[in-house]
């Protein structure tokens, strides 16, 4: 049982970080705001998401768990709104080609 | 390791620092009141520590909660401090009776901002300095040092032309640049031997790659900000474009609370560290400083300029102390003659100075403007005003009796029995080149061709002689011979 | 080389930087930057001589621990004034740069 | 595998402190900036000081950051596009002396004694008597509390440092430009999701701080954070400096050190001594009270001088 999850750590938290390697790669790469803002998000939520969900079988006990969870939706709520804001400003000063 | 009369100590440090705490919270025309109630009182006590130093010879000691160094903080008073808070405590008041008009609430207003920030950062400066004095921990000095920062620096920019706040920025920028650098030191001190407590450090300290590097670093950063030459570019614009009450403040205090820590350093916390001939160095800068600062001075066309520039000369008489005690030190001699000759130097300088500064004020508020080639006959429409001027500079010429004369008598006869006498051509220069820029100002102002200039304002006749009181008091110094004799060995260095 | 080592050279090279920065940079913004790179490398080198103390099952020595913090306030404090000082500036005079000082006589009094 | 992490982490610090003193915008460089102050948290995870951690997060990085990046919009229309950089020799000289003092430092990091001397001995010794657990406290609170208590004074004087920028006409009137932030918006939605969360972790970092890592400090900066959003999103207004209660607010923690502490003089146990049986609830109400200075203190830092009068005009 020990050994699967520790499986499923490694396996989660290991995608977690692919989402968060190819998110930074899409910051560098790609050609305006927006659609960097579109590869930032998806690392934020799918990155973290994952290594929250690889990380929540090793917590001592139920109250780790519930802080981890805690700090997903709190990164989950702090993007949606930044992404939100980043995205209005950059319409305002770069118009959609 | 709390001594008797301890408790002292504690009222001396809480007294500055409830009296900030108030005028913050009530403001208004109570910020000047609370002030001068705070000021009488502080007056008071420092006699009363006086009484108690002599008392018991040896320093008073308070022990923090209960807690002793190494884990908790000791306050310690000695002669160097009662030499320092002594002076600290007359200029204060004289500076505070001075301000009295010039930063009162105007009818009809509740609170102004010139009134609120002036006199929430006198007491400001009085709390750090009084912290400087009573504490034996480094790191303590540290926070006493950021006091005195975050005190001085809006009193440069209290006019809020662009000019001050450009020169508050930049000595914003050179302060915190100082405590930076004697913060790295801490690190190093605390890394080396667990321990930031002055006595105990004296015990600790060895001459090691941590302490030589510490030492260089805290000294650098001290010097930036007392403004030791080639470090002084910060402090004329500083120092001139500030309010004059403000100016006396920054002259006469703030530079000597980084100058204290200095001797503190040097003296008491890593003697077993610094030798007679590292001390020759910030001794040389400051020698340099005497005569730079001098010749600069001369040059200026305004008057507070030339007072901010005689600073810079004057501040390099104190780092000649060093070498001197040092010098004693290693030949077995008593240390009592440069210390006393150092700390009536500070004495002097201070009294004389924040004098100096307020006559400036006076006559910038008569005659709306200070250009040394303007103030023809001014001594006419200004008596009290001049003379105050004139006494001041006699005090800092080191003209007999003042405690220039005696201060300089005293470190030049410290620097002779050192066999160091090389710094008595240094003593001796500065003040020729004093008396000239000193002279220049008066020979303008006692002329007696043409009419004497016209006022544009009234001058309180109360606010010149207060004025002249701290002339006075800086000319008489050296009839007090007796007093830094006696006062400053009391538990100074070495007697710990 | 050890975990304290590491970040103890970081800190000294922090400070190195910093202090560079501090002289060197005209913008008295980058300047304020500067100060709080300089800062931080100092934080680290006493963070290193806490975790060198470790010991009574402590992860350090809580002396210069609480050193850092109360630096880390005093240094927001200076930086807060700094930039207050900095905007006041560019409100007043328009520049903001810290050229040398005029000759003092052109100083009003 | 450790090593090879802190070496990695050390090397993203000193390039990203690089970043923040080259970058060519200053705008930039802030936000290298904030990314360095997250980064140098982690580094003092590693070095085993999560309280110092959670500060350098909450002031170093965060409220920092915020600082600097209001500073750094603002003049950004002021600032010329060219500027005079020293000349060669002095770059030269500060350069020379800059890794000087760098180098200087790292050989007495490599240098310093071992066995480490320490406090911590003497603090586990004491800390009973404070009836606190986390030792950090025990120092800021009891062993070493006239510093917390000077620091905070030097917060009163540079709260009257940079108030005291204000035009005359202003003093008296509420600091910062009024935001322009639509209460409607996306950001307004945020903050009334989040103060309220934000002030229970705030009060949560307090309030363990006694026994785990946290403290006034860092709690009330969090504090501080939120109701500095709320002003963001024209939830709430900076309050007029002339006002009493924000006056009090200012200055209610050293306030209530200095009257503990003379308490303690005038009952026979000293200054800053507290009676073991209530050490802890009088160590607690000065953090209660310094929470609360330390979070307006810190807000009203970053909102800067008064710019409009009472009115909010």
């Amino acid at each position: 049982m020990r050994g699967l999850l520790d499986l499923w750590t490694y396996a989660a938290v290991c995608a977690g970080l692919f989402f968060f390697i190819a998110g930074t790669v899409g910051i560098l790469r790609l050609p305006d705001t927006l659609t960097r803002l579109h590869a930032l998000t998806k690392a934020d939520n799918l990155g973290v998401g994952l290594v929250v969900l690889g990380l929540l079988p090793q917590t001592a006990d139920a109250l780790a768990a519930l802080k981890l969870v805690a700090i997903w939706a709190m990164v989950l709520l702090s993007s949606a709104t930044v992404s939100q804001l980043i995205g209005r400003a950059a319409r305002a000063e770069e118009p959609p080609r | 390791m709390t001594s008797a009369g301890g408790e002292l100590l504690v009222l001396a440090l809480l007294l500055p620092v409830a009296g900030v705490l108030l005028a913050f919270l009530l403001g208004g025309r109570w910020a000047a009141r609370i002030t001068l109630l705070a000021l009488a009182l502080g007056l008071v006590l420092t006699g009363l520590l006086g009484v108690r130093l002599f008392a018991s010879a040896a320093p008073l000691t308070y022990a923090l909660g209960g807690w002793a160094p190494p884990l908790g903080i000791l306050l310690r008073f000695d002669g160097l401090s009662l030499a320092l808070l002594a002076t600290a405590m007359v200029v204060l008041s004289a500076i505070a009776l001075y301000a009295r008009a010039e930063f009162a609430v105007p009818a009809g207003a509740r609170e102004t901002r010139a009134s609120f920030v002036f006199w929430t950062l006198l007491l400001g400066v009085w709390a750090g300095l009084t912290v400087v004095v009573l504490a034996s921990d480094l790191f303590t000095l540290y926070v006493a040092l950021e006091l005195l920062t975050f005190a001085a620096v809006p009193l440069v920019s209290l006019e809020g032309r662009a000019d001050t706040l450009r020169a508050a920025l930049r000595y914003l920028l050179y302060a915190l640049a100082g405590s930076v650098l004697y913060l790295v030191g801490c690190a190093l001190l605390f890394g080396a031997y667990g321990t930031l407590d002055i006595g105990l450090l004296a015990q600790r300290a060895q001459a090691d790659p941590a302490t030589l590097l510490a030492c260089a670093l805290m000294t650098a950063g001290l010097l930036a900000k007392t403004a030791l030459f080639p470090l002084h570019i910060w402090l004329p614009p500083a120092h001139a474009g500030a309010p004059a009450a403000a100016s006396a403040l920054l002259s006469a205090l703030v530079v000597k609370g980084s100058f204290f820590i200095v001797l503190r350093l040097w003296l008491e916390a890593l003697p077993a560290v610094v030798t007679p001939a590292a001390a020759q160095v910030p001794a040389a800068l400051g020698a340099v400083a005497i005569f730079f600062g001098s010749a600069v001075a001369l040059r200026q066309a305004r008057l507070k300029p030339m007072i901010a520039y005689s600073t810079v000369a004057q501040l390099g008489y104190l780092f000649i102390m060093l070498p001197l005690v040092l010098g004693a030190t290693a030949l077995g001699q008593s240390t009592a003659t440069a210390l006393a000759g150092g700390m009536l130097q500070l004495a002097s300088h201070a009294t004389a100075k924040a004098a100096m500064f307020m006559a400036a004020g006076l006559i910038y508020a008569g005659l709306g403007h200070d250009r040394v080639a303007d103030l023809g006959g001014v001594a006419r429409s200004l008596p009290l005003t001049v003379w105050a001027f004139a006494l001041a500079g006699v005090a800092l010429i080191g003209l007999p009796p003042s405690g220039g004369f005696l201060a300089k008598w005293l470190l030049v006869s410290a620097a002779l029995a050192t066999g160091q006498w090389w710094w008595v051509l240094a003593l001796a220069g500065g003040g020729l080149l004093t008396a000239a820029y000193v002279a220049r100002v008066l020979m303008v102002a006692l002329s007696s061709a043409g009419p004497a200039p016209a006022l544009r304002a009234p001058v309180a006749r109360s606010r010149q002689w207060v004025v002249l009181g701290l002339a006075l008091l800086s000319t008489l110094l050296g009839l007090l011979a007796w007093v830094p004799l006696a006062v400053v060995p009391l538990g100074a260095a070495g007697a710990r | 080389m050890t975990t304290t080592t590491i970040y103890g050279l970081l800190g000294a090279l922090l400070v190195g930087v910093g202090l560079y920065g501090l002289i060197v940079h005209p913008r008295p913004l980058r300047k304020i930057l500067s100060f709080n790179v300089l800062g931080s490398g100092v934080f680290l080198l006493f963070g290193v001589v806490a975790r060198r103390g470790a010991a009574a099952g402590f992860g350090g020595d809580p002396i210069p621990q609480a050193f850092v913090i109360t630096g880390m306030v005093v240094a927001f404090a200076a930086t807060a004034l700094a930039v207050a000082l900095l905007l006041r500036l560019a409100e007043v005079g328009g520049a903001t740069e810290l050229d040398e000082p005029p000759p003092a006589e052109d100083r009003a009094a | 595998m450790a090593l090879v992490l802190d070496a990695g982490m050390a090397l993203c610090l000193l390039a990203l402190a690089l970043f923040a003193l080259t970058a060519r915008a200053s705008y930039s460089a802030v936000a290298g900036f904030v990314a360095y102050g997250l980064l140098v948290a982690l580094a003092w995870v590693r070095l085993a000081a999560a309280d110092v951690a959670l500060t350098e997060a909450a002031i170093g990085s965060g409220l920092t950051g915020a600082l600097l990046l209001g500073a750094a919009a603002r003049l950004r229309a002021s600032e010329s596009t060219t500027v005079a950089w020293p000349s060669a020799a002095r770059r030269a000289a500060a350069a020379l002396l800059s890794t000087l003092v760098a180098l200087g430092l790292a050989a007495v990091v490599l240098w310093l004694p071992q066995p480490a001397p320490t406090l911590a001995h003497e603090a586990a010794a004491g800390l009973p008597s404070t009836g606190l657990g986390n030792p950090v406290t025990g120092v800021l609170m009891a062993f070493r509390g006239v510093d917390t208590f000077l620091e905070k004074v030097v917060l009163v004087l540079a709260m009257v440092g940079v108030w005291s920028l204000a035009a005359d006409e202003r003093w008296g009137g509420r600091p910062g430009l009024r935001h322009e932030a639509d209460p409607n918006g996306v950001l307004a939605f945020f903050a009334r999701l989040v103060i309220p969360l934000g002030l229970v972790i705030g009060l949560y970092v307090f309030w363990v701080g006694a026994d785990h890592p946290g403290g006034a400090f860092a709690g009330g900066t969090v504090v501080a954070s939120m109701w500095l959003l709320a002003m963001m999103t024209r939830l709430a207004d900076t309050p007029p400096i002339e006002r009493r209660a924000l006056r009090l607010a200012l200055v209610v923690g050293p306030a209530l050190f200095l009257l503990v502490g003379l308490a303690g003089l005038a009952f026979g146990g000293g200054f800053l001594a507290y009676p073991e049986a209530y050490a802890k609830p009088i160590i607690l109400a000065i953090e209660v009270a310094m929470t609360l200075t330390v979070a307006v203190t810190m807000a009203l830092l970053l909102a800067g001088p008064p710019l409009r009068s009472a009115d909010g005009q």
